[in-house]
């Protein structure tokens, strides 16, 4: 009689798919996976010890390492709960530079995740078109506060460069041109039948099981739940803006998909009308005391990043260093849910799925 | 089918599409007025204050002053500034605090060393580092507008 | 301002062999960590005060160090300019014993200020340098009464500000209308009372910093039945498990766990408390399983066992990492880190 | 060609085919160096860049260079690896390859071997190259590649029935399996070349074609993103080359094929046109077959492997036999009555 013995198979941490080094032991029988084991901590940095002994504006360049593909939300994450803390008013010029760089921010992360997710796939020609995009909004990023992926732009109270002349025509006429391009993307990868059947159906799960465990951004909202932290718990003006958060129907990858595609025209929308209303002058950085030292307690405040819910937790001793700082990472509890995914399916589905959930290691290792 | 085809079509209109790449090596990169890059060091400028050293979240920038030669002069004279470019993160909060604006940062960002101490920078290279200096500096955090002690 | 910083900056060069002296022969076992951890701060912020600028809490944070209250507890209206002598004696061993390396949180502190984060480093010096030149402390002591007759003027005044509320709670909440979630609360805390147990419900009080947050603190032993009355009850139904959290206070260790119900948009945070010896706070993995690697995350780094959780096991650290390095009392590896 | 092949045997006709030989070897390996640098280019310029251009003017010694690189890079063979198979593996996949490329006829008298069986031949010699990828996958010890293997063994023997099949519908309406014949037997107006009446059998070869050679939506074997590498994890320096190699001939062969068999070996597409010689004719077909070829891997994503064994044999193979009796069909009303 034949004996079969299950393989294991060490998927990562140096593996062209895993989006950063994630290691996933997977016990195979033939192709079919029977047991997924996430193992992460490879890029743990230790960020919320160090955060301990450093005041609040040495904490922000650290805030970029954590999700390094959107690092303007992170910024503001943790300049929002200090503010709240400290009540501090942040000026309307502040708010709108803060507003149009996350929304930005926001693109260029889906357009990285559309890239990466398709080269998974084995189509190679979209990866360049995604930078080819991305590389507009980081030239943007660029004359804005002179970096490319490590901002460290906003302050507490409010933003360290205010928009240098011309930039927000920029902006204006990257709008029009990204619309354009959507349908090049829409045209080259969202009709093609062999993504579709590669895409459809595979990592399905219902609305009850994205709650339970604790899901967010469009991981939840492909459920058809329609939760999204910047129209249920407006903060910064996102309430002066109107746009429609997508819902995806059946929970399945390719609903992931078309959310992130209608995300990113979501955010153009906004972008439009932010760029509209953009005040012509006023204050950058609101009133901030020489050192900021938040009274003592503890917040809890939570954004919509692009990977889903990204939240600050600090609790304060009056002092200048935080006594506990923890981000609440949407990646870490989206991956949690990973091996009851993968239970079952192929090889290159458990491919497609971790890229579906799109997931960033520095933030789930922070 | 028609997925496909119209997928083929996008390419083939790529193909004959100008083409965004910059000759990177050969061309210098021309980066915008607001780059941080290397940091440029003035010392006369420079009233020793200690404030890039207390800021740096990774404490990388080491200086020693020493009190000032001619006598009738009070304070004191950058004697050593050295900054370690392993742990330098480029954040620009160094600059952003320099009352006197002494340290700058500009434009140029090629760091590649082939040994680790290379990348010990001293006061003397940092001063004759002064290609394309950032013009605008928006130093918040100086003490003369409002910045934290 | 700058001449000032020039006067106090003209000394750290010669107290530099002082303080190293100091540091060998005061390089005493160290008593309890947290007077150890307590010293590095208050010393860091000692100076600060003397740096020439008043801030609110500097004081505040002295007063406490010395006369090692609970540093959870808010300081009380400080002790006038006579604990002033001891702190500046206290500042002078502390600044010492900042020195040594690898010891505890304070080292990581002490390290700051050998590093030259400076800011400290500087004003370190400083201290070590009046213990050494007497003229120069009564100018010092002079600086400090004036600021701390400065800072009682201003501490009196701070309610108002808002900012300066700190702990007082129930002192603020009064003269500021019964926050919208009040009913939330009481109507949770009723709840547990009635379904749970009398005496589950330990604190309840809203968090006045984060959006008036309800926060009730539940006996650990409850915790269970409590996290499935707040899940299942169709008036609370905080069906989504959004963040949980684990704080050391050095007397004690907390972890939060923050529910929320998607539809009424109503929201908790549940504090349990447990000792710092053996802390373990049942799981909530049974309820939410979106508990999951959050608690394992706060297991590995803080230590918190939680009995009832499907495989309790190190996440982020290496399996056979010894200690929990988010932990106050945690020696790092390598010290100069 | 026709007489040195019509006369016996002789020392000196059969030095004068060895010469042919090695001539039309260095063109095929010309050949094989200049269509990595083209598709590089290629999948260069369909994704908004240039390719490689630094290695010589437009990157013309890049590929030259690679092969050096290559010949030069030390070749390891893993310890516990089968050492036998692991060194034939590679020769065996090559060889089959080149000895495809004498039965396709380039010119009216250019041709290396007038078999009446080639159609067979091509098919026999093609299926070694699956056994040498088997036998690489297995004998290099690595879990990745025996997957690799595996996935392109299965792939290889199930695409190969519907390749031979789609190729019945001409070899019918010729009436031979000659190749040369086939060429004659097509019209001098592009349109009535095969392909047009065998469009279904011209779609069923390219497709299966592609995935003979493991080449884009079909590139199972080496899928990076899943694999790794497939196969060739393990091989690296010439041995490695050997594999690279083989691919790009077979697809030399396989353009060859499509040429002759569907657009009309050398012959022009208008008779006004043949005072251009019929190699030019021949080498702009086999370009564009190749072109298309390069033209799929910089568009589509990759197929699952169960949908690819399904396709094959769900929807291919039926379109093939349907092509083969439309075919019969449409000779006996057409032609014969």
């Amino acid at each position: 009689m034949i004996r079969t013995e299950e393989l294991l198979l060490n998927v990562g941490p140096q593996h062209p798919s895993t989006h950063g080094v994630l290691r996933i032991v997977v016990k195979l029988d033939g192709e079919v996976i029977k047991e997924a084991t996430p193992v992460i901590g490879y890029l743990h940095r230790g960020t919320e010890k160090l955060a301990e002994s450093l005041n609040y504006t040495q904490i922000i360049p650290y805030t970029d390492r954590m999700d390094y593909l959107s690092a303007m939300t992170n910024n503001y994450v943790l300049c929002y709960a200090v503010e709240k803390m400290m009540g501090i008013e942040v000026p309307e010029r502040a708010q709108f530079l803060r507003l149009i760089v996350m929304e930005l921010q926001r693109i260029a992360s889906h357009l990285v995740w559309w890239g990466t997710y398709l080269l998974d796939l084995g189509a190679l020609s979209p990866f360049l078109f995604a930078f080819k995009d991305r590389e507009k909004i980081v030239d943007l990023f660029n004359e804005l506060c002179g970096a490319r992926l490590t901002y460290n732009y906003m302050r507490v109270g409010g933003v360290k460069w205010d928009a240098p002349p011309g930039w927000i025509d920029k902006v204006r006429d990257f709008i029009p041109y990204m619309e354009k391009q959507l349908q090049d993307y829409d045209r080259l990868v969202t009709g093609n039948e062999i993504f579709l059947n590669r895409v459809k159906g595979i990592g399905k799960y219902d609305a009850e099981t994205a709650i339970a465990w604790g899901l967010s951004g469009v991981n939840l909202r492909c459920t058809g739940v329609k939760w999204d932290l910047r129209k249920d718990e407006p903060y910064c003006i996102y309430d002066r803006f109107e746009f429609d958060v997508p819902v995806g129907k059946n929970g399945d990858c390719y609903d992931r998909y078309l959310l992130r595609i209608e995300e990113i025209r979501q955010s153009l929308r906004i972008l439009k009308q932010a760029v509209e209303q953009f005040p012509s002058s006023g204050e950058t950085m609101g009133k901030v005391p020489r050192v900021i030292r938040p009274p003592e307690g503890e917040t809890y405040v939570r954004i919509e990043a692009p990977r889903g819910e990204l939240g600050c937790h600090i609790v304060s001793k009056g002092k200048a260093e935080p006594y506990r700082l923890k981000f609440r990472r949407p990646s870490f509890n989206n991956l949690q849910m990973l091996p009851k995914l993968l239970v079952g399916e192929t090889m290159s589905n458990l491919i497609a799925i971790l890229g579906g959930v799109d997931i960033v290691l520095g933030e789930v290792d922070c | 089918m028609k997925g496909m085809i119209q997928g083929l079509g996008v390419t083939l209109k790529t193909m004959f599409s100008k083409k965004v790449t910059y000759a990177y090596p050969d061309e210098p990169l021309k980066m915008p007025d607001r780059f941080r890059g290397i940091q440029h060091f003035d010392p006369d400028k420079c009233i020793v204050c200690n404030q890039c050293a207390r800021i740096c979240p990774t404490q990388c920038i080491t200086l020693t002053g020493k009190p000032n030669p001619d006598p009738e002069k009070k304070g004191k004279v950058i004697d050593t500034y050295d900054i370690n470019f392993e742990l330098c993160i480029l954040c620009d909060l160094c600059t952003e605090v320099c009352p006197t604006e002494a340290i700058v940062m500009t434009n140029n960002f090629e760091l590649a060393a082939y040994s680790r101490d290379e990348l010990f920078k001293d006061r003397e290279w940092l001063e004759n580092n002064n290609t394309n200096i950032r013009q605008d500096n928006n130093n918040i955090g100086a003490p003369q507008r409002g910045g934290a002690k | 301002m700058s001449e000032e910083q020039k006067r106090e900056e003209s000394r750290p060069a010669e107290p530099e062999a002082a303080r190293r002296e100091d540091a060998a022969e005061a390089r005493t076992g160290g008593p309890a960590d947290a007077r150890v951890e307590n010293a590095g701060e208050e010393k860091r912020d000692e100076p600060a005060a003397e740096g020439g600028r008043e801030t609110v809490t500097a004081r505040e944070a002295s007063g406490g160090g010395s006369a090692g209250t609970e540093a959870g507890q808010p300081a009380q209206p400080q002790p006038d300019a006579a604990s002033d002598q001891p702190a500046s004696a206290a500042g002078a061993e502390a600044e010492g014993k900042a020195a040594p390396a690898g010891d505890g949180d304070g080292a990581r502190a002490g390290d700051g200020a050998d590093a030259g984060t400076g800011k400290s480093g500087g004003e370190a010096a400083d201290a070590g340098k009046a213990a050494v030149d007497p003229e120069r402390e009564a100018k010092i002591r002079a600086a400090q009464e004036a600021r701390a007759a400065r800072l009682a003027a201003k501490a009196a005044a701070g309610a108002a500000a808002g900012g300066a509320a700190a702990g007082k709670d129930a002192a603020a909440a009064e003269p500021k209308p019964p926050s919208p979630k009040q009913p939330w609360l009481d109507e949770a805390v009723e709840l547990l009372k009635t379904e749970v147990h009398p005496e589950a419900v330990e604190e309840a009080t809203i968090n006045a910093l984060s959006d008036d947050m309800p926060t009730i603190v539940v006996k650990a032993e409850h915790w269970p039945a409590a996290a499935k009355l707040l899940r299942d009850h169709e008036k609370l139904g905080c069906r989504y498990l959004r963040n949980v959290t684990g704080v050391d206070y050095e007397t004690h260790m907390e972890v939060v766990y923050f529910v929320i119900n998607m539809e009424t948009k109503r929201e908790y945070a549940i504090k349990i408390r447990t000792d710092r010896e053996h802390p373990s706070v049942p799981s909530a993995v049974p309820v939410w399983p979106g508990a999951d690697w959050p608690e394992r995350e706060i297991y590995d780094l803080l230590g918190i066992e939680f009995p009832g959780h499907p495989n309790l096991r190190r996440i982020l650290m290496p399996d056979d990492w010894v200690g929990h390095p988010l932990r106050k009392d945690y020696v790092p590896l390598d010290p100069e880190v | 060609m026709t007489k040195w092949l019509e006369q016996p045997l002789s020392w000196e006709n059969a030095l004068f085919f060895t010469a042919m030989a090695v001539v039309f070897l260095l063109i095929v390996l010309l050949y094989v160096v200049y269509a990595i640098l083209f598709e590089r280019k290629v999948l260069g310029w369909m994704q908004w860049r240039h390719g490689p251009n630094r290695l010589g003017p437009w990157g013309m010694f890049q590929t030259v260079a690679d092969v050096l690189k290559l010949l030069f890079k030390e070749d390891t063979i893993p310890r516990k690896a089968d050492r036998a198979l692991f060194i034939i593996a590679p020769a065996l996949c090559y060889a089959p390859s080149f000895a495809v490329l004498a039965v396709i006829p380039y010119t009216r008298e250019l041709y290396f071997a007038d078999l009446n069986v080639a159609v067979v031949y091509y098919a026999a010699l093609s299926a070694i190259s699956t056994i040498a990828i088997v036998l690489g996958g297995w004998a290099s010890n690595n879990k990745y590649s025996l997957l690799g293997g595996m996935r392109s063994g299965a792939q290889m023997i199930s695409y190969e029935v519907p390749l031979v099949l789609s190729i019945v519908g001409t070899v019918m309406m010729t009436g031979s399996m000659n190749l040369r014949k086939i060429v004659e037997a097509q019209g001098d107006w592009f349109w009535q070349w095969n392909f047009l009446p065998q469009i279904i059998g011209f779609g069923v070869f390219l497709v299966a074609a592609v995935s003979e050679l493991n080449r884009s939506p079909f590139d199972l074997p080496e899928a990076e993103s899943e694999l790794v590498a497939g196969y060739h994890t393990e091989y690296s320096g010439f041995r490695f080359a050997f594999f690279m190699l083989a691919e790009y001939v077979y697809m030399f062969a396989i353009a060859g094929l499509a040429s002759v068999l569907f657009l009309g070996g050398w012959r022009p597409p208008a008779p006004f046109l043949d005072f251009i010689p019929g190699i030019v004719w021949m080498i702009l077909k086999m370009a564009f077959v190749i072109f298309f070829l390069f033209w799929l891997r910089a568009t589509m994503p990759r197929v699952r492997i169960d949908q690819l064994m399904g396709f094959a044999w769900k929807v291919l193979l039926p379109l093939a036999i349907l092509n083969v009796f439309v075919t019969a069909v449409g000779l006996e009303l057409f032609i014969k009555g």
